[in-house]
């Protein structure tokens, strides 16, 4: 992974946020506020305007950059925690291109941020279901000396599955939790966009491998 | 989706242009998202409130003389970013230190946890004051605790009343939440509110029932039940508040009936009516009431009981002046 | 039908006993049902205002210091009854007269009289002042003339200030002819009310329209639009209100921007700050404003603009102290 | 008529409203407020409570306390209206009995008291246009030498085509006046309870003359 590639993902998560934002809204209208689609809008478009001009040296620039302009649009609680998240993962890739075991040891330290700011456990109802899978995954992956790209998607696909696996849990953090039991039946709204962020990570990593080999 | 907006993106930037033309003594400050008392109150303790939007006249409506010194609106139903917490403690800091007063919901709690670090390493002293008091959910492991509601606007009058004549922040900071503790809400909603972005209501619900225990952001609330008359809904919502905080005869109250934006104004006299009903019979004493629309929910029909056990500084603190948009005597 | 009430019937004698209990400044006949100040003002001019309840707090929340002395509510949208009127004259005539204040629709009027000459032979002198300032209807012989609407709340201020300083029955009456005589309203509503009695909504409207024109009982409009954005709604409702009572650049006004009951307050924002815009764009000032829910029409979505093209004795008379439930400032 | 016939009457009129309240209501609520069956409903049953106990010398005497009665308890247009329109009745039946002539003279005179408060003309879509053709039907057939029965009988069919006609009508007078043209295409709720008055009046008599027969 390089700085490119690191703003080429930002952009694509950008996109898909874009694209699903009225899923996203309409989940979070069942158990939570109806907000969290325009909630990811905002703080991506945000990320993509910000990254436009930005040079940077390192990887982990790039996502510093992201978390930050995230903390300081989105607001509510996907702000800090996608914020701090990407910071995190930033601030552990301080090197111009990164191997599968440094991203998933940044990767670690996102989901590390998020925990330490939320609180959460996996089973709470909340990204942390799509995230926690996505990350053991992406380690295995990496332990087992898999490339970049089939880590990535080994993390999607466990993340796509963690997301689905919120909808028979109930909330115990965030909004849905006061929903108590009726939170039940309802797929978590922050674990879907946690979802679309590896999906992306993939996507964005096939792609460039593509062009790679194309050229 | 019905509403007087030009488009949802634009709804914050536009209601804040227009409180500002409305309220020529309040600052705005479009650019940061920061409704602020015009000038800095040298040597006073500052009030910094916030959370998302939909709620007016929370917080906003509540800048003024003896309450908020800044409301930081967020999004609709959104809560406020760091930054703009941040800026509203650097226009209203008097160096005697910011009050932020802050509704437990995740996002609120975690942002304005952020800003209290940055405006700490801006040399900022900075207090926070929780607001817990929505007996509706449990503040349990199995939750994230209680949701502030209500007493936000008992929190708010109250200790900006203290800091207006000069305690410390300690003090602001100690009374606000003594305000908050002696204070519990539930609330009742007819209808669902519909948000800009999304565009049609948050949840269907038939014509004979209504949603228990919901809070302020259009949620659905704890359970569903057939629609009741005002008097047993009251009941319901008495019994919950009283359950988690009993009151005794000779017990001195504020109680509030909040109209959740869609419930017209001689349905919360009728509420208040039955609340004062069951207060006489239980020789409790309502020594402070608002009946009126101060926290809303946007469009959604329904109403919110708050009830706080005040003591007597509490009282003398309500009664203290207060001018701002939402709240206004003795000045 | 979703309300917060008992029964249909007991709906206004239950509002009246929790408007008793939430403001023990005033005095609550049930009986009778006349909301009054508490005790008669010896040789000061006494302000009678009244009509169907369903618009609060128009009247009961404007009955105080600086405003009105007693107001009599009748059943949701129904005029009160000459013998309450009589019976609220009776109640603070201090000896220098009453005045009644009426708006413009064929029941107010017809009881009005009938209380004006059933008051008169009890040796009270009573004058009234019309409202009739909604330029969605012609005043023409094809109407019972316009509707009397927002401009109430102005005329009540202004005149119960005047009466305040202790002005003659023949001079509180005279201005508050010219404030009718400068005020001009228009609203638009999104959805239908509900009233108690009739248990659904007055018309259905379908989801992309509105409803242009509309007064304060659940009617109809003039004419049914496709919904449009605030900014093109506030030109539309200008330009009626300007067609009949031009305004050119320095002209001071007092603007209200009115929700019909179930409109969020954010909403009303984003319309006054299309107000506002149009109005510097114009070099029309907005001297005083008012933005909220003072004149409802239960739960109607809707909003209405009021404009008084206010001279120097108004803006002052508009300054001067008022303590009631719904409008207070400088006391 | 009769002191004992004019109170049956007005519980008729009670009788009537109550079951036609809703519908009252919900003509009213197309064109105007939807209370005109509750107003109706309020005064009628106070009219009724009033007379309960009251022992009268006259018929008018009967009439004038109903008419007061709508006065103080119904409030709106119809109050006054009716309330006034009553006590002119009544006013002019100051004899223990009234024959054809002297209750179309009576009725005459309550027609003048609602044009003299309400200043509406026929054609103007009000309560005037089922009271004047049946005062016309009902004065026709006094002149003719019908009896009471007969009159009442002409002026209700009276009525009741004058308030089917009310329905193309546009309004001029009261609430559905603010309409303007949307006022065309439904029938004046004013207009349907006098109708109501009036056909209960023969039914009353009807009742009355048969249950003297059967005597
Ligand atoms: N304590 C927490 N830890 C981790 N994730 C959380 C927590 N609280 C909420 N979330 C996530 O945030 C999502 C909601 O985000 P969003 O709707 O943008 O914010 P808000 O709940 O403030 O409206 C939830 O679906 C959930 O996945
Ligand atoms: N000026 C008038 N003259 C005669 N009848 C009138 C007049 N204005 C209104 N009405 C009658 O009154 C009826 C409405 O009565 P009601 O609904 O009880 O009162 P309101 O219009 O005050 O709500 C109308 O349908 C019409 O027949
Ligand atoms: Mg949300
Ligand atoms: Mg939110
Ligand atoms: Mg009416
Ligand atoms: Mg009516």
């Amino acid at each position: 992974m390089d700085t490119d590639l690191a703003r080429t993902w930002v952009q694509a998560i950008a996109a898909a946020v874009d694209q699903h934002k009225d899923h996203l809204t309409q989940l979070d209208s069942a158990i939570g506020d109806a907000d969290h689609g325009t909630n990811m809008h905002r703080g991506f478009s945000a990320a993509v305007t910000a990254l436009a001009d930005y040079e940077p040296d390192t990887v982990g620039a790039v996502l510093v950059k992201t978390g930050t302009t995230l903390i300081s649009t989105v607001g509510g609680a996907s702000g800090p925690l996608y914020g701090g998240a990407f910071r995190a993962i930033g601030k552990a890739l301080g090197t111009p291109t990164a191997d599968t075991q440094q991203v998933a040891a940044a990767l670690a330290a996102g989901l590390a941020s998020i925990q330490k700011l939320g609180a959460a456990a996996p089973g709470d109802k909340t990204m942390i279901d799509a995230y926690a899978p996505a990350l053991a995954a992406f380690q295995q992956q990496a332990d087992a000396g898999a490339d970049l790209d089939t880590a990535a998607v080994a993390a999607a696909d466990a993340a796509e599955e963690g997301m689905r696996a919120t909808t028979p849990m109930q909330a115990r953090k965030g909004r849905a939790s006061y929903l108590g039991a009726r939170s039940i039946g309802h797929q978590d709204p922050g674990a879907t966009s946690t979802a679309l962020v590896f999906r992306t990570l993939a996507e964005s990593l096939a792609a460039s491998a593509e062009s790679m080999g194309a050229r | 989706m019905k509403k007087f907006i030009n488009a949802p993106e634009a709804v914050l930037a536009e209601a804040l242009s227009g409180i500002a033309a409305a309220h020529p003594g309040l600052k705005v400050d479009v650019e940061n998202k920061v409704i602020s008392r015009g000038a800095r109150r040298s040597g006073k303790v500052a009030l910094v409130s916030g959370g998302g939007s939909g709620h007016e006249p929370l917080h906003g409506g509540f800048v003024g003389e003896g309450m908020l010194d800044a409301a930081c609106p967020g999004e609709v139903f959104t809560s406020p970013v760091p930054g703009q917490m941040v800026a509203a403690a650097q226009a209203v800091d008097g160096g005697a230190g910011v009050l932020f007063i802050v509704k437990n919901y995740t996002g609120d709690v975690l942002n304005f946890r952020m800003a209290a670090e940055l405006a700490a390493e801006e040399g900022i002293a900075v207090e926070t004051a929780l607001v817990d008091d929505d007996v509706a959910v449990q503040n349990s492991t199995w939750t994230a605790g209680r949701r502030g509601t209500g007493a936000t606007v008992f929190v708010e009058k109250i200790a900006g009343a203290l800091a207006e004549q000069g305690a410390g922040l300690a003090a602001v900071a100690e009374i606000a939440k003594r305000v908050n503790a002696a204070s519990r809400s539930f609330a009742v909603a007819l209808t669902a509110c519909t948000t800009p972005a999304s565009g049609k209501p948050g949840f269907d619900l038939p014509e004979d029932e209504m949603e228990v225990g919901v809070g302020i952001h259009g949620e659905p609330g704890r359970r569903r039940e057939k629609l009741r008359p005002a008097r047993e809904i009251v009941a319901t919502a008495l019994d919950a508040i009283l359950a988690d905080q009993p009151l005794t005869a000779g017990d001195e109250t504020i109680v509030m009936v909040n109209g959740l934006g869609g419930t017209p104004l001689i349905e919360l006299y009728v509420v208040f009516h039955e609340i004062a009903a069951a207060f006489a019979d239980k020789g409790v004493v309502i020594a402070r009431n608002l009946v009126g629309n101060y926290v809303t929910s946007l469009d959604m029909a329904g109403v919110s009981l708050t009830v706080c056990k005040a003591d007597a500084d509490m009282l003398s603190l309500w009664d203290a002046p207060v001018n701002t948009p939402a709240l206004r005597w003795g000045v």
